[in-house]
């Protein structure tokens, strides 16, 4: 009687798989496409312009090469769909890693319409790179040359992984990015990357971090300030800290390397007033001293420290003042971490939550401890 | 004409009439009939030298019995003792005083005669009687005792059983000196013949196991038993089933412990292999050096079959369900790689994935078949025209001659398994070409239901793997030491179940 | 035919598989965002109370099923029209899981795939299981079970990097009445749900013990359902958990390990694979055994698996509309579809029950006394 | 189409794996249950493939709801 029942089961199975295994789809069948720039067209169309990996030329000694296609559409879904009757098999997006957006598409207020279609789909993942692009076409990017490899949306990502080795660039994940844009009280970051033009040649570069309001965006911070945004935003996982340890004299430069740093944001409710406390704990190691800095032993370490902490605080301070003055944008989560500790509070003012925020009184608070200094017990200097 | 309706009854009966009457010369002609148009059919007719009138007639099959016992025992007491006149006492007078063997018997049932004349026994007639005596000179060429080729151990005994049963039955009673020891005989086929022995250890084998089995083997109808292979599939649980759920052992020390764990063995004339009952899945992990080497050694081994066999039945299904349906479970580079390997490939990747299968199964079948000597050209063959040839002239990709080795490969871990593996594994293709890595699992999830659902002999054959009872997991994936196994497996022998006193390793 | 036994261990594993159900995708209670935790622990503190309930009445009469003691208690007629309401509940629920399993699997892959051959493939899956009887679907449980839990607690471990234990702040802040409201979606789904365990508790062996089954499987099944929608919770954020239909999934999407150990989100599906099956499959015995009952056991139980479940796969396709209407059924009307069934009749069995016992005590007493 | 063409399938398995044993069988009752199930089956596909829209319970129960609780919306 199994046997009966297995037959059957097989019998039953060869009509389906030849009627048409319904999302039976060979690899070759796929254009595997690694990124896509949106811009607008001229008439306000979205025109998508997609880096799709070329493996048709591909045999055992070349390299994976990138070919742009391009599509417009009323909406992003149409014209991603236009694609497919440019002679391209279907788009896979399960690879892509990296959405560029330019500015035009990020400040017309559309973007909610980007990530409402980059997450409904079942295909895009949620860990590709956002990325604002300074160019004045998003798609200028793919255009760049690209040193490391072939593909540009590989290497945007490589540039971005190296986040954990420089401060001075903020990585935002698409996850990370409808987070902030989602979340009460916080306003959303994005990367951003210009095209720069090196002896003849175009290379992608880090200009800093793009900021939105609501759901525009309302301007861009160059990448020295990203690196304070950083350091508020509990983002530092590595990279240089450099000091000017004497006002007067701008050469006196010493190099922290950041080894470990952790952020808390402290709101405080005192009186019907608001004020926000940013508590920072670095640890770094002198990496480096430029010009003939003096330090010996353990007072002069700490006032190194004490130096490094008070530029840090007056750098904050100053950034924090600029976003309040300049864009108004809460890009700190300051009112998602009223939210979270004083919810009472956030009850009674997350209406007029803006004009709290361009008000609200920040102060930083910075320790920074040098745990070593290298190899070398004191600076080098020429003998007498 | 007669004797052609004679033999066509015994085709179907297989009992042949004979009576044995006082005269010697009936007798003889009756079994010359039997035999007639078999020319190794031997009669020697003997008379006494001092007493002419006893004479005697022997019967055997040329080449089966020992030339020198029948000359020196038998023909030659009977020629040459003083016989008293008259025969008195007839044969067994001849049985007791006479006959120098150890193996002789008196019987009055001539089909018993002809029974054994026929397994190679020698038959001795006497004039006036009508009983005659069966005398075992059994003398055909055996095997000598060599190690298994197909269970091979790292350390361990190195005897293997052979084709002789009388040698196997000993080889095991050499290692368990029991009367609980029992040895129950049967003859199976109408004309083989063949003898089994069922073989079990009293008050340690499951009796609900034991009187099924008898059940099931007095149901057996056949013609002939050739090997255990046959028998096995008739006593089986569930006959459609790919899985076997009757074990098979070429070695006496791993049915002499399966005794132990109250298991039951049976061994059948002719064959070099003991099948074993009841036979639980696990068993297709276990081998036996797994209990004689350092059992760290042994719990990874064991693992690392079990992983082989998930592999081995998944791997070409995973492939093509990654290739076929979840493009981003695979890293960006290898699906770059693979994609660009796979172009300008015509086939789909399932028919790939199957023809590759099939051409790997055809070269084990050919490496199996083919004469040593050419073995070496059939694998430079298959690597050559594969490995290099198949792939430039893209009739294949190469990630699947990958796939498909490791798939051989892990195949090659558990040989015992095979003939499920070679079902499941196109049954998981078709599944992960059909739905992906979905239908792969539905697969997998219907295979342990079915795994689940099988018994042998009323043992459930997953019933060591399903236990919620941590304890049991001691031979399963792992080989737990020996003095942690005090107890037999619950399920195979009902009562008495402590194996050993209480000891907990080292002094 | 002789009676099939399971062990309280295996009652266990599936009662714990049941609960946990299509929630290891669905995720419950992520409406109340922040205050997951509170509506879950509340949903069980109520189960908790339910579940007495059940176990009683399987303590009551113990090695009888659910329907015998139905009749008993109602007598043939009304015991029968009861056993039919319960049976209509198990194969509705059973459909509706079928529903999930194949809206779910269209929704992340096999979007071109008409829904029936997925919703078909669960079926016969389920047919199988109960096909070979219950104590073969425990021995599978079982085996399946452990595999589950390790993936439950491999995607947890995993997403910790990208946890933040922020967002369980602020507690509390839309007020009890959402946590609470939550609480009672979740108590109807799915911990009430184990409603229908209580046929396959028929066949608990004579030592079982239904509390401790009905407790610890609320334990293990509890944890794990926390455990999955705590991590939707923290790695996603209320705001993206809420939103997303399959909130566990994308969760899990998130994990990127050295970027080695990523895109294993398919450890969802599995995890959603075994226990969506245990749970069908307990829903369809449920519902077989009764019409078996009903037919007064002229008629296997087996025997029935096959054409019950057909009409169960087929429901399952028009059950709903869309997927939208299948989460805002979820959400907002099944509890008070569900309420007679996992609340209102089990209480007033238990109150028929409880006085029928202490007559009968009370007439044995009387009796003995008498002689 | 698939729907009743994979119903059709099942039918046709069920019916040889199980009706035809009952019916030498001679269990009645269970023949006849298990027929009238897969009439029942066989009905409701060929419904769902003819009908634009199948009725959904789900709606009607969500009417009763509505009736017996007095929700809103």
């Amino acid at each position: 009687m199994k046997k009966v029942l297995v037959c059957l089961l097989i019998l039953g199975f060869i009509p389906m798989i030849f009627s048409g295994c319904w999302n039976y789809k060979e690899v070759t069948q796929l254009s595997l496409l690694a990124g896509i720039a949106i811009d607008y067209t001229d008439s306000g169309e979205f025109l998508l312009t997609f880096e799709v990996a070329d493996l048709h030329e591909m045999g055992e000694k070349s390299q994976v090469k990138s070919v742009l296609v391009e599509a417009k559409g009323q909406t992003l879904f149409e014209a991603a769909r236009n694609v497919i009757s440019k002679s391209l098999p279907k788009l896979y997006w399960g690879h892509a890693t990296t959405v560029i957006i330019s500015q035009d598409v990020a400040s017309s207020g559309r973007i909610a319409e980007v990530i409402d279609f980059l997450c409904r789909d079942a295909e895009p993942r949620l860990t590709m790179a956002f990325i604002i692009s300074q160019t004045k076409m998003a798609r200028e990017i793919f255009e760049a040359q690209a040193p490391a490899s072939e593909i540009r949306s590989t290497e945007i990502n490589e540039i971005l992984d190296d986040a954990g080795s420089q401060s001075k660039i903020v990585s935002t994940p698409l996850i990370d990015f409808i987070k902030a844009f989602s979340a009460k009280g916080q306003s959303a970051i994005a990367t951003a990357l210009n095209v720069e033009e090196k002896g003849g040649e175009k290379a992608i570069v880090n200009s800093g971090t793009a900021i939105f309001k609501k759901e525009k965006l309302v301007g861009f911070i160059n990448p020295e300030d990203t690196a304070i945004l950083n350091f508020v935003l509990d983002n530092i996982k590595g990279g240089v800290y450099v000091v000017k340890t004497d006002p007067e004299n701008a050469e006196k430069k010493i190099s922290l390397e950041l080894l470990k740093s952790k952020t808390r944001i402290k709101p405080s409710y005192a009186e019907g007033k608001l004020s926000m406390e940013i508590l920072i704990e670095t640890s770094v190691a002198l990496n480096e001293i430029g010009g003939s800095v003096e330090y010996e032993g353990e007072e002069a370490i700490r006032i190194l420290g004490q130096k490094a902490e008070a530029q840090l605080k007056s750098q904050i301070e100053d950034f924090v003042r600029k976003v309040q003055r300049e864009y108004g944008a809460d890009i700190f989560g300051f009112g998602q971490t009223v939210y979270k500790n004083l919810p009472q509070v956030w009850r009674e003012m997350h209406d007029e939550w803006d004009t709290v925020f361009s008000e609200l009184e920040v102060t930083a608070n910075p320790i920074i401890v040098i745990k070593h200094a290298g190899l070398l017990r004191k600076p080098i200097k020429p003998g007498d | 004409m007669d004797n052609q309706q004679n033999t066509h009854t015994d085709l179907n009966t297989y009992d042949v009439s004979i009576t044995l009457g006082s005269s010697l010369d009936d007798n003889v002609q009756q079994f010359r009939t039997l035999f007639q148009g078999d020319d190794t059919f031997i009669v020697r007719f003997l008379s006494n030298q001092q007493c002419p009138e006893a004479r005697f007639c022997i019967l055997y099959i040329e080449g089966m019995l020992k030339d020198e016992v029948i000359n020196e025992s038998v023909i030659q007491p009977l020629i040459q003792t003083v016989l008293p006149r008259k025969t008195e006492g007839g044969i067994d007078h001849i049985l007791q005083e006479v006959i120098l063997s150890n193996q002789a018997e008196k019987v009055s049932d001539g089909n018993r005669l002809f029974q054994g004349i026929l397994r190679g026994e020698c038959a001795l007639l006497m004039d006036n009687c009508s009983e005659g005596l069966v005398i075992n000179a059994i003398g055909w060429q055996n095997r000598g005792i060599q190690e298994p080729v197909n269970e091979q151990v790292l350390r361990g005994p190195r005897e293997g059983f052979v084709e002789s049963i009388i040698v196997n039955q000993t080889m095991i009673r050499r290692r368990l000196a029991t009367p609980k020891l029992k040895f129950v005989s049967r003859l199976l086929g109408k004309h083989s013949k063949t003898k089994v022995y069922v073989c079990y250890l009293e008050g340690v084998a499951n009796h609900q196991i034991l009187s099924e089995v008898f059940r099931r083997l007095d149901k057996i109808d056949v013609d002939g038993v050739m090997d255990a292979g046959n028998i096995s599939e008739y006593i089986k649980d569930a006959p459609y089933s790919p899985f076997e759920t009757t074990g098979i052992t070429e070695r006496p020390d791993v049915a002499a412990a399966d005794l132990l764990e109250g298991r039951i063995i049976i061994l059948i004339d002719g064959t070099p292999v003991a099948i074993t009952l009841p036979f639980l899945f696990e068993e297709y992990f276990q081998t036996d050096d797994d209990y004689y080497i350092n059992y760290y050694f042994a719990s990874f081994n064991r693992l690392l079959r079990m992983v082989s066999f998930i592999l081995t039945i998944t791997a070409p299904g995973v492939y093509v369900a990654l290739l076929t349906y979840h493009h981003e479970l695979i890293p960006s580079p290898l699906l770059f790689s693979i994609s660009a390997a796979r172009e300008g490939v015509p086939f789909p990747t399932v028919v790939e994935t199957i023809f590759l299968l099939f051409i790997f199964e055809i070269m084990r079948e050919v490496g199996m078949r083919v004469p040593m000597t050419v073995g070496q050209t059939i694998s430079i063959l298959g690597a050559l025209v594969l490995g290099t040839a198949a792939v430039d002239a893209r009739i294949v990709s190469a990630p699947v001659i990958i796939v498909v080795a490791i798939t051989g490969l892990t195949g090659l871990i558990t040989p015992r398994i095979k003939a499920p593996v070679i079902i499941l594994r196109l049954m998981l293709v078709l599944m992960g070409g059909f739905m992906g890595l979905f239908g792969v699992f539905f697969g997998i999830i219907a295979l342990f239901q079915h795994l689940c659902g099988l018994r042998s002999f009323g043992v459930p054959y997953m019933i060591e793997f399903s236990s919620l009872n941590p304890s049991d997991i001691k031979d399963t994936f792992i080989r737990a030491p020996h003095w942690f196994m005090k107890k037999r497996p619950t399920f195979i022998s009902g009562r008495n179940r402590t194996r050993q006193g209480n000891w907990k390793g080292g002094t | 035919m002789t009676k099939e036994v399971i062990s309280n261990k295996q009652a266990i594993v599936l009662l714990s598989g049941f609960i946990i159900g299509s929630t290891s995708i669905l995720g419950v209670g992520t409406n109340t965002k922040q205050d997951v935790w509170i509506t879950l622990l509340l949903a069980m503190a109520l189960a908790a109370v339910i579940y007495f309930v059940y176990a009683r009445i399987i303590a009551l009469y113990p090695g009888m099923n659910i329907y015998e003691i139905l009749d008993v208690l109602f007598g043939k007629v009304l015991g029968k029209i009861i056993s039919l309401c319960f049976i209509g509940y198990a194969f509705y629920l059973q459909s509706l899981i079928l529903r999930n399993f194949a809206e779910f699997i269209r929704a992340i892959s096999l979007s071109e795939t008409p829904m029936c051959v997925i919703a078909f493939c669960g079926m016969l899956l389920s047919f199988y299981a109960i096909r070979e009887g219950l104590e073969v679907f425990a021995r599978w449980a079982a085996m399946f079970f452990p595999i589950m839990v390790f993936f439950v607690l491999l995607t947890t471990s995993l997403t910790l990097p990208w946890s933040d234990l922020n967002n369980f702040k602020p507690i509390l802040f839309n007020g009890f009445k959402p946590v609470f409201e939550g609480a009672l979606s979740a108590f109807a789904f799915p911990f009430a749900e184990a409603v229908l365990f209580i046929p396959t508790m028929g066949s608990l062996q004579q030592k079982g013990n239904p509390y401790k089954v009905y407790y610890t499987s609320l334990l293990i099944g509890g944890t794990l359902v926390m455990l999955v929608s705590l991590r939707s919770l923290l790695v996603l954020g209320p705001e993206i958990a809420s939103l997303q239909y399959y909130s566990s999934y994308a969760a899990v999407q998130i994990i990127n390990l050295g970027n080695f150990l990523q895109r294993i989100e398919v450890s969802v599906s599995i995890v959603f694979l075994i226990s969506g099956l245990m749970k069908s499959s307990m829903c369809l015995y449920a519902s077989v055994k009764g019409i078996s009952h009903l037919l007064s056991y002229k008629m296997d139980y087996k025997t029935l698996a096959l054409p019950v479940n057909l009409l169960c796969g087929l429901l399952a396709l028009f059950v709903y509309k869309n997927a939208m209407q299948m989460f805002e059924w979820a959400e907002v009307y099944y509890k008070y579809f569900a309420f007679p069934f996992q609340v209102a009749l089990p209480i007033i069995t238990l109150i028929v029950a409880e006085f029928k016992v202490r007559a009968r005590t009370q007439n044995g007493n009387q009796a003995s006394s008498e002689e | 189409m698939t729907t009743l063409i994979m119903v059709i399938i099942i039918c046709v398995g069920m019916i040889i794996v199980d009706v035809i044993p009952l019916y030498k069988n001679q269990q009645w009752l269970s023949f006849f249950v298990y027929l009238g199930l897969l009439t029942v089956a066989i009905v409701v596909a060929i419904t769902m493939d003819v009908c634009f829209q199948m009725p959904c319970p789900a709606d009607w129960f969500k009417k009763i709801i509505i009736l017996i609780w007095g929700l809103e919306d």
